[in-house]
């Protein structure tokens, strides 16, 4: 028979070491897919790596995948924090983006020093209303908010698809469910020539650390440990449980709102229903990866990104199933959870006796 | 208002309600086991394109399909050990872990189809379940249509509502699953493994969620699309809320969603010139969440639910 | 008749991290035996009977039970069914029971196969209905548990261990939420079990218990036995001595003259969910300089008082009033604002934010305190050396100010929402069942802290199942029955205990 | 000569009917031996950018792909690559030198089908059931609209959009939905509406691609598109050097077999065959044009 304990002092070698043979194990997981579709995995394993960092260009692809992540990632963290569970950053997502083509595709004709942080506030309060809502429901009615957020993300991308074929469709889009493009001064400047990597991810970046410094030492952040470690308590205590929630929410919302700000107005430049492949639930994973951390959501967001783009790119330069990309994701998203328990936890022999009956 | 009353009022509404629900009451009854006994299982998605991809697959290749529906119930289970193995011993965030096995499961399962399939204009069709056609029955005004011209996965839905309702309000199992749920620590002190309990739950509970994703394959369709199972399992999750964690609830929820989205259906059809389209689109949703408002108050939470239990650990 | 040895736990050995919690127990039990097992908060005492029932793997040493009449023979080691098999049965400090299902299946859970297809309900009927007999311990069957009141949960649990025919049962505090009348009927019926052959281990904190119903004691200090005893030659003062290895004397309150009236509570009337939390029109005065005890069985509506006292709950009808003004906006935090100190029932679960460290958890109270928060941002070096400071004076031990406080154990996590609430030196006090399930010395220290309030000015609401600590520490006695207070005819335990039940008028 | 290296991104797997047009051209151009060929399917929108930029590192000649989410960006990477030439997808106008582009203009055929449907229903309902209300989907139903009036002019449409490009279960519901509201032929613009049409006895028409193997019996007619026409013009223009900017839309036009229409005579009146074979040859010798009206279509009521 085993045992689970947790271990008495997690050393920092483990801490180190750990995530790197859980990266290394699932790619001699992922051999399996190649040496099915007939690839030699070696070869793979080097393209993977050519693929992110094999050039400039690569690792500002990396990092541009990274980015929204960041910002849903950070949306979760905060949200998960205070026990709040929201599924929704894709659906807020969305908000923040309709938000910003709307002030942003010439609705304000504004300079750039104006424009862009009005479609960042915008955008960001867009999700947060987003979160407001479920939050509402939650605290007025006992709606769970995972059913509730889960759900307005369908209803929001479905609005969202109602929008770009009326109010926000682009005259000049041939009829295409698409949003006029945002203004050339609202964008987010780029952060090298010629490549995709904006300002956006040094907004991310800066705001990762500024949660994080927020949660640890402020008494807002203070607050919402307590609501989330033990509502009751911190009910007794005299913190104001809803209040605090309210705040996570629109927090959480506007964060997740930012993300569809800077992928519609970073990258992208206009509005459709497909911006976003699923940031909104890969936030959840970066955020649990990374512990509730805000910096560790920086560094979760890089690692997810780094596998996505590397076996993608590994997909094709082997000729093999672009699906793979996908399948490496979670097979190392699953060994690193599972690297993860190990450095907490070591597994114990237990002793025998003689048993009745 | 008449309209609506006009749709309401036909059978073939309502046997079309009956055959949108069947793959949600498989997962909600899936997702329910699940989280009864403590755990959520977000891979709920990702396990019924498991069972869609595999069910049909194997039906292809030649294990008919009752054999389809065997291999579809085994792949959902493996994938609900893997979901059980890192969430109940190694009690690891059920968050990730579940969008990781949505994840790793759709992947795996397209991976494969591609894989063994590379070069498709359309897939491969089978031969899938036909309605039944009992004699007598099917020809009964309205009943015969809705309930007796359906398939047999059908009816073995509604067979499983039952079977899940006897074991959890009969049976010791049920009683133990019930209980693990709600405090593990009583499971074990009276000897039973908590372990054990839940992680056949998650098992049982994903092998009957890979079933709604055959359906899907072998009697909704005949062959195997990507992207095909279009957010069902989300809405199973949705729907055991609703449910407060009763089989006859979650059949309730399933019909009400099959029929909004029939309803849906119909009326995009017909009025469609005066309503842009996507609001019905948005009604079986918008009015899931109207009912869970309504019927929030008396949800009752597994109040295990997400916390991983450690033996030896207080 | 020479007694014959049924158990013997030998060289056990638990580790926890760096707490040794268990060191080298050795103890036998004889058939018909009951065995008191005492000790300090974090003596070990749970720890040890863990091991025995299969909860906890020992890091070493082993367990050896007798089960007819055969030699003793080894038991395996961490199981709990492997227990349950050996005839051991066991009722934990904290209950596990499952509240969704009813005490009926909560009791039979496990004892038939999971896989049977039906379950058989009439044989388990006739069995739980004789031991309820037997024992004297009654219970409503057929309702969830999560209905059921805590005393009641209390005997479900001992009904759940007799059920599987223990011939060993351990009690790990179980009369801690249970009435003096209760815990008296409970041993009463213990003893009657054991003249038929029963072997029993049971812990508690209350002298009284041990010494008029234990044959026999062993004492833990930090992990060791200690001494075992006769209890025929056991006194208080001796048991005190070798569970902190010195003397301590029992804290007795001088009364001295109340003051004027600080807080009033008029008519208040909350129409809860149920009877238990339901107050009706319930007047209270609380002088300066008064120590108030309010006694009654748990479940007649203290809680919605405390909650009602706490700022959690609004009354629906009635007023608060403070010094002479009527309080406006009931919220918890209007309440510490406006001078309340509390001492939660549930430390764990209301008390403390476990997750927190300890030097957050005793700053909680008082965040928009400048001294504590600049611009809104925690002062860390002042918060620290207050943890530091306080946990100093009140005597809060543990693995350190700056870990998760939920680590403490029960004594030390009162110690701290001791040190948060007096260190404010707040006007009002309400403790709610302040010294439950604490061992002496820390017991002792919480009354003594309640006594320093009074004298310093302050009013204290003291909510107590303890009658014997209401009456030695409070000026004046109401009793609390039905969600009515009923002042008390005189401080006598037999009127007090009758008013209690009812049966006053 | 060597063979040209020609890569294609699809933003939806390769079943997709539209997209499938694309790939079997270009697998039957590499058969042929005249490219190599490779390609990525299922790219959100999100990576389309990077996997271009990578097959054009890659020293791909021809890239050929649907830009119809980012069109601005493709024209971005095609201004980085000028030694690259781009074949996409989209409804905006070629950018010189390199930047190309296509689009399944098959109304011509969807016209003829529509005329064949018209003459088939008896109840004067056709149900029409579409992925999305995009233009390339509104524009195909119009013309069919349009055709079916032509032979019936009180015929009347049902239509419905799923949201969704693969949810055959769904498209097989609407399409149920219809034919209990009446509809006795069938617009099968996605995979499940012939199915249910087969279980219902109703006919149906194709779209696209070729499925009256499938069902047969069912299918009367289809309008087809052909990419071979396209992608054969584009292979060869960069073999020879002469690839710039330019729309290939008019290839997809019956005129140069890029759309055609198929019947199955056997499910229609000899008139109603005469009639679109009339009307066939009209278009092809230019004397008859078929309208363009990309907006939403809705049902009649
Ligand atoms: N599962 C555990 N993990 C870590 N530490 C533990 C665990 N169980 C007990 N301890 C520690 O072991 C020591 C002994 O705890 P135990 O519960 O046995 O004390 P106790 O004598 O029962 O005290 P009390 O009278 O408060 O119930 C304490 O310091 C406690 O914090
Ligand atoms: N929610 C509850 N409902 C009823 N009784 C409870 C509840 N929580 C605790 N109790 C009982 O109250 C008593 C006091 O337990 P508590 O955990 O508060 O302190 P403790 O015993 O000193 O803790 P520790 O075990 O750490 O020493 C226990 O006997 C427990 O069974
Ligand atoms: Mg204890
Ligand atoms: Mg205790």
């Amino acid at each position: 028979m085993i045992r689970i304990e947790p271990r008495e002092k997690i050393s920092n070698s483990s801490t180190v070491l750990i995530p790197i043979i859980a990266a290394v194990v699932s790619l001699l997981f992922a051999a399996i897919p190649l040496l099915a579709a007939g690839a030699n995995p070696f070869v793979a394993y080097v393209e993977m790596a050519k693929g992110v960092f094999g050039s400039v260009f690569a690792i500002s692809e990396m990092l541009t995948r990274a980015t929204p992540l960041i910002y849903t990632g950070l949306a979760a963290a905060i949200a998960f924090r205070a026990k709040l569970w929201n599924i929704g950053a894709e659906g807020q997502l969305y908000l923040g983006a309709i938000a910003a083509v709307t002030v942003g595709s010439g609705f304000f004709d504004l300079p750039a020093v104006l424009l862009l942080p009005l479609i960042i506030v915008l955008g960001g309060c867009a999700g947060a209303a987003g979160m407001a809502a479920p939050t509402y429901l939650k605290v007025r009615f006992g709606a769970d908010e995972v059913v509730t957020t889960l759900l307005l993300n369908f209803i929001i991308i479905i609005f969202l698809q109602m929008l770009l074929e009326g109010p926000l469709q682009d005259p000049m889009g041939l009829g295409w469910p698409q949003s006029a493009p945002i203004l050339d001064q609202g964008m987010f400047p780029p952060l090298i020539d010629r490549m995709r990597i904006h300002s956006g991810l040094i907004l991310a970046v800066l705001l990762a650390v500024i949660a994080h410094f927020m949660i640890k030492y402020s008494v807002w952040g203070f607050k919402l440990r307590a609501v989330g470690e033990n509502s009751a308590a911190a009910k007794h205590a005299g913190i104001n449980i809803n209040r605090s929630l309210f705040g996570v929410a629109l927090l959480s919302g506007g964060l997740a709102g930012l993300a569809g700000v800077s992928e519609v107005a970073g990258l992208k430049g206009y509005l459709t229903a497909d911006l976003s492949p699923g940031f909104g639930y890969a936030g959840i994973v970066v955020a649990m990866l990374a512990g509730l951390s805000p910096l560790g959501v920086l560094i979760a967001s890089v690692f997810i990104a780094s596998v996505f783009v590397g076996a993608d790119s590994m997909s094709r330069a082997m000729g093999i199933s672009s699906f793979l990309a996908d399948l490496v994701v979670s097979v190392s998203l699953l060994c690193v959870l599972v690297g993860g328990f190990i450095s907490k936890f070591k597994i114990v022999r237990a002793g025998t006796g003689k048993r009745f009956k | 208002m008449i309209d609506i009353l006009n749709i309401l009022l036909t059978d073939s509404f309502w046997a079309a309600s009956l055959r949108i629900a069947t793959p949600l009451i498989f997962g909600v009854l899936g997702a329910l086991i699940c989280e009864r006994s403590g755990t959520l299982n977000l891979g709920i998605e990702g396990i019924f394109v498991v069972g869609a991809m595999c069910g049909w697959m194997a039906t292809w290749l030649g294990a008919g399909l009752w054999g389809g529906i065997i291999v579809a119930f085994i792949c959902g289970a493996f994938f609900g050990l893997i979901h059980a193995v890192l969430t109940v011993p190694l009690g690891l965030s059920q968050h990730v872990s579940g969008l990781g096995i949505t994840l790793f499961a759709t992947s795996v399962s397209y991976f494969t189809y591609r894989t063994a399939l590379p070069d498709v204009a359309s897939p491969p069709r089978i031969e899938p379940f036909q309605p039944l056609d009992i004699p007598v029955l099917s020809d009964l005004p309205f009943v015969g249509l809705v309930l007796f011209q359906q398939t047999a996965l059908t009816w073995l839905a509604l067979l499983m509502v039952v079977l899940v309702w006897y074991v959890l309000n009969r049976t010791n199992l049920g009683l133990a699953i019930k209980a693990v749920g709600d405090n593990p620590n009583s499971v074990d002190a009276q000897g039973l493994s908590v372990y054990a309990i839940r992680m056949w739950a998650i098992v049982i509970g994903s092998a009957l969620m890979a079933l709604g994703g055959a359906f899907l394959t072998m009697s909704a369709f005949d062959a195997f699309f990507f992207g095909m199972v279009n957010g069902r399992g989300w809405v199973c999750i949705a729907l055991v809320i609703f449910a407060s964690w009763r089989p006859g609830k979650a059949l309730i929820g399933a019909l009400l969603f099959g029929a909004f989205d029939a309803l849906q259906v119909r009326l995009q059809t017909e009025m469609g010139a005066f309503v842009p389209g996507q609001v019905f689109l948005m009604a079986p949703y918008v009015l899931s969440i109207v009912a869970l408002v309504i019927a929030a108050r008396s949800a009752d939470y597994p109040r295990a639910l997400l916390t991983p239990w450690f033996k030896g650990q207080r | 008749m020479e007694a014959s040895t049924v158990l013997r736990l030998k060289g056990l050995t638990k580790r926890f991290g760096p707490i040794l919690a268990n060191d080298d127990i050795t103890i036998e039990l004889q058939k018909g035996e009951v065995l008191a097992l005492l000790g300090e908060n974090g003596a070990g005492k749970t720890t040890l009977m863990n091991m025995l029932f299969g909860h906890y793997l020992p890091d070493s040493g082993n367990i050896e039970i007798k089960r007819t009449d055969d030699n003793l023979v080894p038991l395996e080691l961490g199981d709990p069914s492997a227990a349950l098999a050996a005839g051991i049965g066991m009722v934990h400090q904290h209950f596990t029971l499952a509240e969704n299902i009813t005490a009926f299946e909560n009791i039979t859970l496990g004892a038939e196969s999971l896989f049977s297809l039906r379950r058989n309900q009439k044989k388990a009927q006739t069995k739980i209905k004789s031991i309820m007999s037997h024992s004297g311990l009654d219970a409503p069957l057929d309702i969830p548990v999560g209905k059921l009141s805590v005393g009641e949960r209390q005997r479900v649990e001992i009904l759940k261990a007799l059920y599987r025919d223990a011939h060993i049962l351990v009690l790990d505090e179980p009369t801690a939420v249970l009435t003096p009348q209760e815990a008296d009927s409970l041993f009463s019926n213990l003893r009657r079990m054991t003249n038929q052959g029963l072997s029993v281990i049971f812990i508690t904190h209350k002298m009284r218990e041990v010494l008029s119903f234990s044959d026999r004691l062993v004492v833990l200090r930090d992990g060791k036995n200690v001494g075992s005893m006769k209890t025929s030659d056991a006194s208080e003062k001796k048991i005190a001595r070798l569970m902190v290895g010195s003397e301590t004397q029992k804290v007795s309150s001088k009364r001295i003259k109340p003051g004027g009236p600080i807080l009033s509570l008029n008519e208040i009337s909350v129409a809860g969910q149920s009877k238990r939390d339901s107050l009706h029109e319930v007047n209270l005065i609380l002088n300066s300089n008064e120590i108030l005890g309010i006694a009654g069985i748990s479940g007649n509506g203290q809680n919605v008082l405390a909650d009602l006292i706490s700022g959690l709950v609004a009354p629906d009808r009635g007023s608060i009033v403070l010094k002479g003004v009527a309080i406006e906006n009931i919220s918890p935090f209007n309440m510490i604002k406006s001078g309340f100190g509390r001492i939660p029932e549930d430390r764990h679960r209301q008390g403390i934010v476990g997750g927190l460290s300890v030097s957050e958890n005793m700053i909680i109270e008082r965040l928009d305190d400048p001294q504590i928060q600049n611009f809104g941002f925690l002062r860390s070096s002042v918060i620290n050396k207050n943890a530091k400071t306080l946990s100093e004076k009140y005597d809060v031990r543990g693995p350190g100010i700056d870990q998760a406080s939920r680590l403490l154990s029960g004594g030390n996590i009162q110690k701290l929402i001791l040190a948060r609430v007096f260190e404010k030196q707040p006007e009002i006090i309400l403790a709610n069942q302040p010294t439950r399930g604490l061992d002496m010395g820390a017991a002792s220290e919480v009354q003594k802290h309640l006594i320093e309030a009074r004298d310093r000015g302050g009013g204290v609401i003291l909510i107590s199942e303890d009658l014997d600590e209401i009456l030695g520490l409070a000026d004046r006695i109401v009793v609390m029955r039905d969600g009515k207070l009923h002042d008390a005819i005189s401080n006598s335990r037999e009127d007090i205990g009758l008013m209690m039940a009812g049966d006053s008028t | 000569a060597d063979k040209i290296k020609v890569a294609a991104i699809y933003t939806l797997p390769v079943e997709q009917q539209w997209i499938s047009r694309i790939h079997k051209a270009l697998n039957t151009a590499a058969s042929r031996g005249d490219i190599e060929y490779v390609y990525s399917e299922n790219i959100a929108n999100t990576d389309y950018e990077r996997v271009m930029r990578e097959y054009a590192e890659q020293g791909m000649q021809l890239i050929v792909g649907e830009v119809f989410g980012l069109e601005r960006a493709a024209r971005k990477v095609a201004k980085d690559y000028p030694d690259t030439a781009f074949l996409m997808g989209s409804s905006f106008t070629p950018v010189a030198p390199n930047f190309s582009v296509f689009d399944n203009w098959i109304h011509e055929p969807s016209y003829l089908s529509g005329m064949v449907a018209g003459a088939a229903t008896s109840s004067n309902l056709i149900g029409m059931v579409g992925g999305y209300a995009i233009p390339e989907v509104n524009r195909l139903m119009h013309a069919f609209m349009d055709g079916a009036r032509e032979v019936n002019p009180d015929v009347k449409f049902l239509v419905n959009f799923i949201d969704s490009w693969y949810d055959p279960p769904k498209a097989k519901e609407s399409a149920f939905a219809m034919m209990d509201a009446g509809a006795d032929v069938m617009y099968a613009e996605r995979f499940g509406v012939s199915d249910a049409a087969v279980e219902r006895g109703v006919k149906a028409i194709g779209n696209v691609i070729d499925t009256s193997g499938d069902y047969p019996g069912t299918i009367m007619a289809s309008a087809i598109w052909h990419m071979e026409a396209t992608i054969d013009k584009a292979v060869s223009r960069v073999a020879d050097g002469s690839f710039e900017a330019a729309d290939y839309g008019q290839y997809s036009f019956m005129a140069y077999g890029g759309g055609s229409l198929i019947m199955d005579e056997s499910l229609m009146s000899s008139e109603t065959a005469a009639a679109v074979k009339a009307r066939e040859a009209e278009i092809l010798d230019g004397l008859f044009r078929v309208n363009v009206n990309d907006a939403r279509p809705t049902s009649d009521n």
